[in-house]
């Protein structure tokens, strides 16, 4: 599947951002800074040709497998499956309410397009080894994407994992980690240093790329780097900045796991739109809807 | 025990006045170490932290060395209080407490923040439902769910007093006010709320409050009941609990748990070795909830004031 | 049922009948795979293994990436049975077997082997005494601990049956057999094992054996006695209670668990929504045992006929 | 405190051998392989000068702590602790029996000596820097040391502590690795590898050495460069063979977790003793007795 053009990757990237915030602000809960960070890479994954997969044969066996580690960070993923048509783009907007399919962290079986409940930090890595070892046993040749958050990787079972994917020679198996510096109660470098983590995933026998994970063509590129790679799994770190794309939440932690207020919410979308809130609908409905109809179907 | 009609009168968080108790204890006692695995502003264990940086330890996301730290601080002469989430806390660090805090029976303080499913919008993975049955499974712990901050504030200072291992349940929203302080607090021991005739409601954390708001109504029918605050599960108090089945001739039991392994398991297995009698549950079932606003999680998954009403009426009809 | 008097006829360990049941059902269905963690000679997921070398996976020490492991292979269709001692499967893989397989409802088989304190010398790290409150404290979980070989190769293959989680305890010394071949074994129906009238021991695991032999002494003295061997424990058999309640009304529950969060909780919170009826407990209590010889521990620890016939006495007495 | 002689050393590593193997056959269960090559690890410790405890005051708050991760390896421990007067050496002879102290995998407040409850893998790097941690506390100048399995380290938790031990900069902790590349199923090698394991710890910020194991001496010199080390805590890769000293126990991982029977018992004694039953006697009298009396004590 062909990649479109980087403007219409990084106008795509802008629209999650866009549905992300405006679902988290209905909430008035949810993780807007670690959903911004991973816009690209999710942008990247669903929208650049990379993953296989068709969003209304949810359960295709051939399909390539995307787990959220990370899962606080799902309002993006929501954003990513709605405009992919895995369920109606609106209901985004009614995340984390009562009888809402929008759940606060990923749950695999209500969700159309989730492959994986997290939300407990630590187990996807290994729920990623269980789909490829699965795709190996009956000859599949898919692929299984996991993304983990850096504060994440201090949990010992992404270790486990990562020894594990490294001695099975994984090469079906991508880590993208959005190293964005910062856990829940600060920086990661003050609470629990995960540096170096080049050596470290390479000690575990990865290949490991390094990227700047807002730069969507780069993501790109190391993502199909990692398809090429052979006979070990990839570990791509995503440089990536917290609450990217908001003046007020880029480098500061307070949105971690907060939403914005109303008037904060408006501040955003227009640094997100250059100022215009009608450009935001527009330019999602062309970027995405036009996308949408150009790329290739899978054949399930 | 409150004699005039009960007016829920909101107060703080457990977590919250669990945090302001730990910060007096750090004062009186240097002995007395905290560690969080990230989650230090939600448990409150920060209130502890910034006065005392030195005793606190944030070690990042690593529920499982966190215990294990603690089991060492403790054979050391320590007294650490740990905290998380209770679905972490228990769930990924439960080995490691029943090997280096129950069966050495160490000096270890286990705070699970965000009990239930009142957490509301995040969700299943971080609603801990499983946590006194798991504490409970964990020999020589005390497990303890207070109900309110007045509660709360005596419980840790009597977790520090004790030389054992302790869980504490703490919840995350704005808990209603059941108790007057100075509060006569003691691990093992029931508080009656109110007192009663024809039926025990026995409840613990914020379904306490549940528990008056029902018995008012109750009463207002001609129905006579008792409230038990059963703030500790393990060990339970038996004579609190067979003096009740005898006066009363039959229970409620309400929690924000699972039915299998919470107060109801225990108050069922102790009443059948005392003087049986018929017993309704007010908890979780057998299943997860979802996201959702504490309120409407709880109206929907069946824990609230009406939801007591209705077993109480069936269960009287039995008796 | 049993209508003759019992002998006890030693069988294999309940262990070495999972591996063969495991075997058989590789060669059915090769979505069967199987993962274990470094205890695949002791489990007996190695007579799987030897035939199977690409549907199995001795993935080493790691409990957690285990379970998350079965979790993506059912995921993606395959019908994951891991094993590991009971102990390490359950206490380190807890927030795993909760997110991974029974939030989502998945078919992983969980095969905890070395259950209870009769495994003997190695001690407690090793011995489970806590993985029936644990995988009871799983929602959607069937739980299951089969008493001899017969009955847990019919669980085996009842498990493959069944979509969705199900946990099987198995245990290391030989069992005495219980059951005739074939068994008519359904999980959540218990099997009465002999029939009786004033008293109802409700028993699984090795217990059942010994149910049997306490039942015969106390005919000698006169004590008619229903056995029912509770394999499941949940989803529990409500009406195999509610019936031996009724006619029978008293009961010894006997386990090789600590008292909390086990067979007995699960009765004793059945029969109170029910017909509530006197309990006695036969299990472990609220602490650890010891290293020893599986007979010498369970003799010191009170879970043999002898104890049977203690508890039974007791409770005929208070009915 | 000095090291007596690399030979007296090297006997009474021979001396608690033959205690650990005589146990396990009284017993009819335990593990030889395990604790065989530890020996020369526990020798070195409790013998060679380094640990500074005393046997008469086991609480003594400045002891240095010993902890046997690797808990099924308890009765070379035993044997350490026995010889070295915690209790009275023939109590070993009670292994794994009823009403015993000396229980399978060791248990903290109940065995004078041991220092945590051990046997779940994975867990006694943690409890060491709990111990640690409190000595910084209080001021204290004690170190931790802290055996692992091979088999082990693939527990996600050892790299959690690893990652903290080497983050906090615990310099008074060191690990040894019993490096005998065998399992309880086979070879680590084959299960699941952890190599490359100095690059592991080293990317974890420890200091790594690598030693044989079996030399008394070189384990010695390696623990007191752990001493001199500062800013960081210390990796030991001890390169052992497991069931070490008796010829059908050496790599042969049948031995794992199999007690020998009497005959195989009274060949491996043979073996340890250069064919003389009665010398192992002689020689553990001398070599340890003597040792216990000329060693200064600690002021506690
Ligand atoms: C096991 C577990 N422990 C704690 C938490 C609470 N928690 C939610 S997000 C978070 C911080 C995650 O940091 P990171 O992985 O870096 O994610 P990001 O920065 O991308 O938000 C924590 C500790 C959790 N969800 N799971
Ligand atoms: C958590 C856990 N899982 C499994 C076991 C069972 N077990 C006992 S010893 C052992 C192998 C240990 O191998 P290693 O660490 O290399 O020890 P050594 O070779 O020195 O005996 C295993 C898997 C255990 N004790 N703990
Ligand atoms: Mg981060
Ligand atoms: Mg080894």
């Amino acid at each position: 599947m062909p990649s479109p053009p980087v403007e219409q990757l990084e106008s795509i990237a802008r629209t999650l951002r866009v549905h992300a915030l405006r679902a988290i602000a209905a909430a008035n809960s949810g993780h807007p800074g670690g959903s911004l960070s991973a816009a690209e890479i999710v942008t990247a994954l669903y929208f650049g040709g990379v993953l296989q997969h068709d969003p209304r044969n949810p359960d295709w066996p051939d399909r390539d497998r995307f787990i959220l580690s990370k899962g606080h960070g799902v309002p993006i993923l929501y954003a990513a499956l709605g405009e992919r048509g895995y369920f109606p783009v609106d209901e985004i907007m009614t995340l984390r309410q009562v009888n809402s399919r929008m759940q606060g962290h990923p749950v695999q079986g209500m969700t159309p397009g989730i492959e994986a409940s997290t939300g407990s930090l630590g187990q996807g890595l290994s729920i990623g080894i269980g789909h490829a070892i699965a795709g190996r046993l009956d000859g599949r040749h898919f692929r299984t994407y996991v993304v983990l958050g850096d504060g994440e990787c201090q949990e010992g079972q992404v270790w486990e994992a990562a020894m594990c994917a490294g001695n099975y020679e994984l090469d079906t198996l991508c880590a993208i980690v959005d190293w964005n510096r910062f856990q829940l109660d600060g920086a990661v470098e003050d609470i629990q240093s995960l540096e170096p983590m080049r050596e470290k995933f390479a000690s575990f026998k990865w290949n490991v790329l390094e990227v700047d994970g807002h730069d969507v063509q780069a993501v790109l590129e190391a993502l199909n780097a990692a398809k090429a790679e052979r006979g070990r799994p990839t570990c791509i770190i995503a440089h990536t900045v917290k609450g990217k794309g908001v003046s007020f939440m880029e480098h500061n932690n307070e949105f971690h796991g907060k939403a914005p207020t109303g008037e904060q919410l408006q501040v955003a979308l227009a640094q997100l739109n250059g100022g215009q809130e009608a450009g935001v609908r527009g330019g999602r409905r062309d970027g995405v809807r036009g996308l949408r109809e150009q790329s290739p179907k899978p054949s399930p | 025990m409150l004699s005039t009609r009960y007016t829920p009168r909101i107060g703080r968080a457990t977590r919250e006045a669990y945090g302001d108790a730990l910060l007096e204890l750090g004062r009186k006692n240097r002995d007395v170490v905290a560690i969080d695995a990230d989650l230090a502003k939600s448990t409150f264990s920060w209130t502890f932290g910034k006065h005392f940086p030195e005793r606190f330890f944030n070690i990042g996301i690593q529920e499982a060395n966190m215990v294990g730290i603690a089991s060492g601080l403790a054979s050391s002469g320590k007294i650490p209080f740990i905290s998380s989430f209770a679905a972490f806390a228990l769930c990924k660090g439960f080995d490691q407490l029943r090997m280096g805090a129950a069966y050495p029976h160490l000096n270890v303080k286990v705070a699970g923040s965000h009990g239930g499913i009142s957490i509301g919008e995040d969700g299943v993975s971080q609603q801990s439902v499983e946590d006194v049955a798991l504490a409970c499974a964990l020999p020589g712990f005390i497990v303890c769910i207070p109900a309110d901050e007045v509660s709360m504030t005596a419980a840790v200072h009597a977790a520090a007093a004790h030389r054992g291992p302790v869980y504490l349940r703490l919840g995350r929203p704005k808990a209603a006010i059941v108790h007057d302080a100075p509060l006569d607090f003691v691990f093992g021991r029931a508080i009656t709320v109110r007192d009663g005739d024809a039926l025990t409601i026995v409840a613990n954390g914020l379904l306490v409050a549940q528990a008056l708001m029902a018995a008012e109504r109750l009463a207002d029918r001609g129905i006579s009941v008792r409230v038990l605050d059963m703030h500790t599960v393990k060990p339970i108090d038996v004579d609190a609990l067979t003096r009740a089945s005898r006066e009363t001739g039959a229970f409620v039991v309400a929690e924000e748990h699972l039915h299998h392994g919470g107060l109801g398991s225990v108050v069922a297995a102790t009443l059948a070795q005392t003087v049986p009698a018929p017993i309704a549950f007010v908890n979780l079932g057998d299943r997860y909830a979802e996201s959702g606003k504490p309120d409407d999680l709880l109206r929907k998954y069946g824990m609230t004031a009406d939801a007591i009403v209705t077993a109480a009426e069936s269960v009287v009809r039995q008796r």
